[in-house]
């Protein structure tokens, strides 16, 4: 096979060696009612030709990959990804590497990781940024049981009922197994689509353990953070941000900027295919003076023995090859390649471009939204957005499916996950999308709506 | 052998520290060439349609700018990674025989198809009618791994090996929680990988340590005295992180059936299972396989990777959401299950590894499976017998498909595993996993996999042979690796004593 | 200046040549670490229809075998020449200011739009109806380079410069055998590249000398005497290899067109010219463009290239076959055309180039490729006048996109152009172009090109000033280098005394 | 733009060091008039999104590349080519140098390419091969050139006319300017498809330069080399074997077995896209003994200063730079990278693989001449033949329309290059056919023909 390199006389030298004249007796030991079972019922193999048509064949199976005008959006967005960004990623040398255990023969990956921290702190306005998770949404996760860590006493998540569901889902899951913790869920106002501040100071008490807001939230609506922060610090409790559209941080102020302690988010649009929703990347950023509970790897510079300076993973007690079931996370394999995207993305779009992008998203989704005003389909929630907003639609869902007969995918249906918000459309647009598209899909919406 | 088996030990060496040090392989830092003005995109200009982006939201809700971010050119930006690239070993172009982490052959068709516009297009709410050709992946992969492991369900949802622990326990929890019992104890081997207690303590599980005899393995009778109503499960890797089949997992897994406590498999070392043995037919209750070792998806320097649990029937109810069902409309995911411990991450799990991991099974077929176990168990055996005697195995049962070597050079000469390792560098090859398992004092945790060539594997045994001498003759030499690589021997102690973990002006 | 260029000139340094030279970076011939029965690639097996190739061929058409022919695992062959690849300069990693060769900025995106399945995988003999896209892009490049160098017409056929300036050559000679003249002399400068007289004796043409004057460039009045009615034309590099403008080219032109002779322009230093002048103004009859310089298509180590050539209304009816024409059905090829040459290659030339080169064309625009030239000509100009006290420039007269430098070292110190150009090679930099124009003892021709930061330039120049002084404080430093590359100095006469220019099993 | 770093500041401030105010002062020495007409009227430049969005849209007119079952071949053929030779190609430090002047910063390349000679040379069974040439046309028409070299007093080539249409086109072109040279065109015999010896024979006389004939030919027909080269050699001339199917190579009687000084040939078989036609790969093999009239690049195996094996550019006084207006030719960039990828491929397939595959060509076209033999299609020759054939079909090119109909390219006509094969098709079958394919091939021409 030609992924092995062994031939006939290299099997039977090498048993030699060992004192075996057949492969399967170096299995001689393994109990035989097992290996008796143990023949794996699958196809022979195929050659690289075979496979690459078959697979290419179930990659054809996608039309809605290709052949429709897409506005959906709903955590993950539709960016374009400059070429140099698979060209660094393609690299063998970063892409077969392992986590940087040997800093001297990973100065590549260390030196990139650290260039990312950098760079999630500058976009969040903190102090200090891990070297990344898995997703959002488990991002998120950690980022509750670290503030956990720093208060322990304390029992309250507060969690805005506008972050999206899939992460408060998640948010859930991580904190199922603790015991003491109570999630508390934070109504939106009906009329902005932001977290009801006057809720949220209901429940700021001295049980509060910290306040989780999207921002922008799930409808796409900026949260007024700093209002949230204040709220939350005044009952000495800790604030997270959650960010899905990582670009809105190229123009919004930074989370750290208003009071934000903890800000994690998703980076899949820095330069991530969108790949059915993985491999994704979690970001988390937050105070030095919490870094001893911050969750996953840190890469910090140092020097080596002749002084030059260095990169290495550091703060490694925290982890849990090294405290094992006292860790901070459980987390080993990250999302380090997805990470290397991310800094390159974000070194290509540099200081300006980022912005400019970020603004262009801005402009076309309220281009989107006035032409679908216009054609008398109206905004549900009136707080200000970056490139996503919901809009209601008579029989939402019905709506949908008549836009797909005219190739377009108009959004993502919230009645599933908001019954309260039946007739209700996530509508996402970004440089991607193209000002002609706007007028088709108010025509398809306004169709379905009469 | 071959000319190049033949051929001498080749290593890299350099100048005195002084010159060598000074290596044009250093590469500023992104931010330290960056230079106002520059950029390495251009956007599209503004449509017209109305105000600009920050006029639209007004100047309360958007920063001033992104002081200190980078300005380079695409190749300028270019270039600096390339360069950084340069400074990394990876398995495509060193031998990286890390233990428990499979460094084998990462096929590079496996990346192409993860990249057809297909799949790398496809957004993960597109309409399931839209996307069949990806359910169908989804389907068939799920399949297969339940055929390879011989359990009967398969999530992909984990994003990692660590998250299918969290995902196992959390659902070992609400099986025994539906079943009106709160077991709150899980038994781990005293040779396990850290996150297996780390997940344990993340599903509110309290550990109790399983001691492995002398022999390297975990005897039945042990655990019989350990397990009670209290103990919702054990964890156990097989083969364990010494290398060793655990011959009484059969017993181990009644013992704890028979007291209502479940079994969960770390399938991290799979790879010596391939049809060898089926963690199902071990008794396993819940397995997590990690696609980026035994299925091949390249490491990535640290990821992504992605860690699917198999279960048996009565655990599958409990599986985190969403399910791919299948209907006569053909396949969708069931957002309705009452029993699900829910989810983890968002969406459908790290697609793009599954399709990487698909391919390569496709490649190797159950036979070529079968066959990739055996090639690696051999190569394990191979290098434990030939480095025998300077490097004798921290254990006298058979090896699977890795070893662990112990080496008595910190007492004859005071060079510790660490610096083995570090001199391994010089050439050109990665050290293995050292100082795990932890039982093992000064261990060399030794993993060829089956792509790796008997040339490959000579070269590395003659250099560690080389090592064991010169450890003997010239120990300084040791102490000073690695010479070759781009910086000499990194300060951990300084780093985590005045952690410096970001760039800022002021620091340059 | 911003960090990165303040930063101390940094060298690779590494130990005396003893030791540095047993670098594991040296990798065996690919013959040398193969190995009986070893395979890259599994062919998918015999249907069953019939016999075997071999057997329904019958022995005596096959061959036994393909003895000494590589045996390795696609896991062997592909870190093989990874490793390979990093002994290798590039201009992605390195700078690479090569002379006369345009080393720019080669884009990812374009490899990316070659590569799309609709050109990768069209056939050349695909229906024209087929292939409307393919055949657009022709026609778009072909306009796009007319207008760039204000020529009528444009044939994207010559695989690189020297085919495209053969192609001229031969469009010449059968123009003139139409008009009933056999003019069989062609004049060149003395500066010109060697392949223009190469191609001049390919072409039938008797190749005469016109000396540039001591200012490096052409005197029309020299042009005057040597143009009788057995000139069939002239070839001008313009800017010359000096680098320089010629000023009188359109007096050049005159003359010759008076006398019925042609100009023929060698538009390889084109990177000069973009929005500056054009060579269809200049009086050319024929201009061949190098899409791998001036059009960004990537050197890959030699190739491949394309040399579209671009022609006067007079010459149209010549160029190459087949010619691209719009029919009302669509584009199609017309092999109808009773004066053309004929063809120098199969099919419709190096498309795949055409692709990257339209690719360029596209991202930079009118103004982008103005912008690109006159940023290539301030490069040059400013490391010209930076270096100007130890490497003076070989002419008065401005720069365009490159300078020609001379120095005096071999006079004070003995050391050689050559020995500067491998010293800069442990600086990480790719020495200039040297020895060329041959009318420049020592020449040392330099082409930074517009991609190029003024970091990078900066850092250059401070090399070449240290090297300078080093030359005369150090010269043995010189004369021993390069030490950092994988190899010292090469013995280039050992190879031409006793050519081996295959491996064969005795060689090991 | 984004290619080019200089921002207003590196402008001014590199202009300054020039004593220059303004960029076009660094022009003003340009004639005026030159410089007032110079404007380039194109569009301005366009974001890599735009780009790739128009350049894709022109790639996907091409429904030739996709949508067809295709027996395309007539000199370039339809193979699979494994990713590795891809990720190789793609590296950087390959695709990004040039041609390696400097030894000791190219050994990557030079490396490579001396294998590449060797496989080339292995393949031919000859002595030596160069570093490549533009593509197979070119390299047979250099090689009639590199014979007139080796025998300057003779004048005829023996052009076989089963030679590639293009092939001969091209040597006809080069040849044109040399004087004193006669090509006589030897036919083939009507029935075999191979060159017609006795023909041949008539023409081998003392002024018989060489002889050129294809391997396999135009027809896809198997020439009887050892035949053609034992005449040709009696009359003291030079025999040269032209092969565009370079896999024909892995399987067939290598030339140099049969007695073929100079054996040139396409490489577009090994490894290279078909990419419309080019880039393709010339391969030339000869003597070791005519290596001074050899044509292109060589790399040769030397030492470096401390004995280390090395490799470089040698010979080079053959070529332009050196040897200027009496160079043995005028290339200079070569095709490099491609004889990079077919080194990669090759030594992927090795030495069974390239055997099976060949076999396997060969079988799967015998297979497809059979189904049409059986649906009343008949071979136009009796030779026996590789992966391609030639068949007779009433009103070839009416069949060759209705099989486009049913999304088939059936072939290529010859009518337009062989007038006196009025209904013949060139049908190709490598490994990318698969056997169901060939009965549809059968039906659709069997219909048209009737
Ligand atoms: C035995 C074992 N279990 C679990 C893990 C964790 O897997 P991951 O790194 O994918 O989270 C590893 C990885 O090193 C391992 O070796
Ligand atoms: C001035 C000049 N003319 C012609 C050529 C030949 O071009 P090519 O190498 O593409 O054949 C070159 C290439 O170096 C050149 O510099």
């Amino acid at each position: 096979m030609r992924y092995m390199p062994q031939t006939e006389a290299d099997i039977a030298a090498m048993l030699a060696v060992t004192g075996k004249h057949h492969l399967d007796d170096l299995i001689a030991h393994v109990p035989a009612n097992l290996r008796k079972t143990a023949a794996i019922n699958l196809d022979p193999g195929r050659t690289e030709e075979a496979l690459t048509v078959e697979i290419s064949s179930l990659a054809a199976c996608n039309a809605g990959a290709s052949s429709y005008t897409s506005f959906l959006g709903a955590g993950y967005y539709r960016h374009f990804i400059p070429a140099a960004v698979r060209a660094v990623t393609a690299r063998a040398e970063f892409a077969t590497s392992y986590t940087p255990y040997q800093a001297e023969a990973s100065q590549g990956t260390t030196q990139a990781i650290f260039e990312f921290q950098t760079l999630i702190a500058q976009l969040t306005g903190l102090e200090v940024a891990n070297a990344g998770m898995y997703d959002g949404a488990s991002a998120a996760a950690e980022a509750v049981l670290m503030a956990r860590r720093l208060l322990p006493k304390r029992s309250v998540v507060a969690l805005s009922r506008a972050v999206w569901p899939d992460y408060r889902a998640t948010i859930r899951t991580y904190l199922s197994a603790l015991d003491g913790i109570e999630i508390v869920e934070v109504p939106f106002d009906d009329k902005t689509g932001a977290t009801d501040i006057g809720a949220l100071s209901k429940i700021a008490g001295d049980r509060l353990l910290c306040t989780v807001a999207g921002y922008p939230n799930a409808f796409g609506v900026i949260e007024p953070l700093g209002t949230i922060s204040d709220i939350t610090r005044r009952a000495g409790a800790i604030t997270i941000s959650v960010t899905a559209e990582g670009l809105a941080l190229g123009l919004l102020r930074a989370p750290g900027e208003l009071g934000v302690d903890i800000a994690v988010g998703e980076g899949q649009s820095f330069g991530l295919p969108l790949q059915f929703g993985g491999p994704g990347l979690g970001f988390m950023a937050g105070r030095m003076a919490h870094i001893r509970q911050m969750p996953g790897r840190l890469i910090g510079q140092t020097r080596d023995r002749d002084g030059r300076r260095a990169f290495t993973l550091t703060l490694a007690t925290r982890e849990q090859h090294i405290r094992r079931e006292r860790a901070t996370s459980n987390i080993c394999t990250n999302h380090s390649l997805c990470a290397l995207a991310a800094t390159v993305y974000l070194s290509l779009m540099g200081r300006h471009g980022l912005r400019e992008l970020a603004e262009r998203n801005v402009e076309l989704a309220h281009q989107a939204a006035a032409t679908l005003e216009s054609a008398g389909i109206h905004r549900r929630f009136s707080g200000p957005f970056f490139n996503e907003f919901v809009v209601n639609v008579q029989n939402g869902t019905a709506a949908i499916d008549a836009a797909e007969r005219r190739q377009i995918l108009a959004g993502v249906a919230l009645n599933h996950d908001y019954p309260e918000l039946k007739d209700a459309i996530a509508v996402a647009v970004t440089e991607m999308n193209h000002p002609e598209e706007f007028p088709r899909l108010a025509a398809a919406l306004a169709e379905a709506a009469r | 052998m071959t000319a190049a088996s033949k051929s001498p030990i080749i290593e890299i060496k350099q100048a005195p520290a002084e010159s060598s040090r000074q290596s044009a392989q250093s590469v500023p830092l992104i931010f330290e060439h960056s230079s106002t003005g520059r950029h390495g995109v251009d956007i599209a200009v503004h449509t017209g349609s109305g105000a600009r982006g920050a006029d639209i939201l007004g100047a309360e809700l958007c920063r001033a700018d992104l002081p200190e971010f980078p300005e380079l050119s695409e190749p300028d930006v270019l270039r600096h990674f390339l360069r950084l690239s340069q400074l990394n070993f990876g398995q495509a172009l060193q031998f990286y025989p890390l233990g428990s982490c499979t460094m084998k052959y990462n096929p590079v068709v496996n990346d192409e198809m993860a990249a057809l516009p297909g799949f790398a297009r496809l957004h993960p709410a597109t309409p399931a009618h839209l996307a069949q050709g990806a359910l169908e992946l989804i389907a068939r992969m799920e399949a297969a791994l339940a055929e390879i492991t011989g359990m009967d369900s398969v999530s992909l949802h984990p994003a990692a090996g660590a998250q299918g622990e969290l995902t196992g326990l959390l659902m070992i929890r609400a099986y025994h929680r539906k079943a009106g019992a709160a077991r709150h104890k899980v038994i781990i081997p005293d040779t396990a990988h850290g996150t297996n207690p780390a997940s344990c303590t993340h599903a509110g599980f309290e550990v109790v340590v399983a001691k492995s005899n002398r022999r390297g393995f975990l005897d039945a009778n042990e655990i019989r005295h350990l397990v009670d109503e209290d103990v919702a499960a054990m964890m156990v890797t097989n083969p364990n992180t010494m290398g060793v089949f655990e011959p009484e997992i059969q017993e181990i897994a009644a013992i704890l059936h028979e007291r209502g406590a479940l079994l969960y498999i770390d399938g991290a070392n799979m790879n010596a299972l391939l049809g060898v043995a089926k963690p199902g037919h071990m008794g396993a209750d819940i397995v997590q396989l990690n696609l980026h070792k035994t299925f091949s998806t390249p490491h990535g320097g640290g990821g992504p990777g992605a860690g699917p649990v198999a279960v048996k029937k009565p655990l599958e109810p409990f599986l985190p959401m969403p399910r791919l069902m299948r209907t006569e409309a053909g396949y969708a995911f069931d957002e309705d299950r009452p029993d699900s411990i829910g989810r983890l991450r968002s969406f459908h799990g790290n697609f793009g590894m599954v399709v990487r991991g698909y391919a390569y099974i496709l490649a190797l077929g159950g036979d070529g499976l079968a066959m990739a176990s055996r090639l690696a168990i051999l190569g394990a055996n191979y290098i434990r017998k030939r480095l025998e005697g300077h490097f004798p195995s921290a254990t006298s049962e058979p090896s699977m498909h890795e070893c662990v070597l112990s080496h008595d050079l910190e007492k004859l000469a005071h060079i510790s595993t660490l610096e083995i390792a570090k001199r391994l560098l010089d050439f050109g090859i990665h050290p293995p996993t050292i100082y795990f398992p932890l039982v093992v004092p000064g261990a060399l945790m030794i993993e060829p996999t089956e792509t790796e060539s008997r040339e490959t594997l000579d070269r590395f045994i003659e250099t560690m042979d080389r090592i064991y001498s010169e450890a003997l003759s010239d120990p300084e030499r040791i102490r000073n690796a690695p010479q070759s690589t781009p910086v000499s021997r990194v300060d951990e102690v300084e780093a985590a004593r005045r952690p410096i973990l970001r760039w800022t002006r002021s620091k340059i």
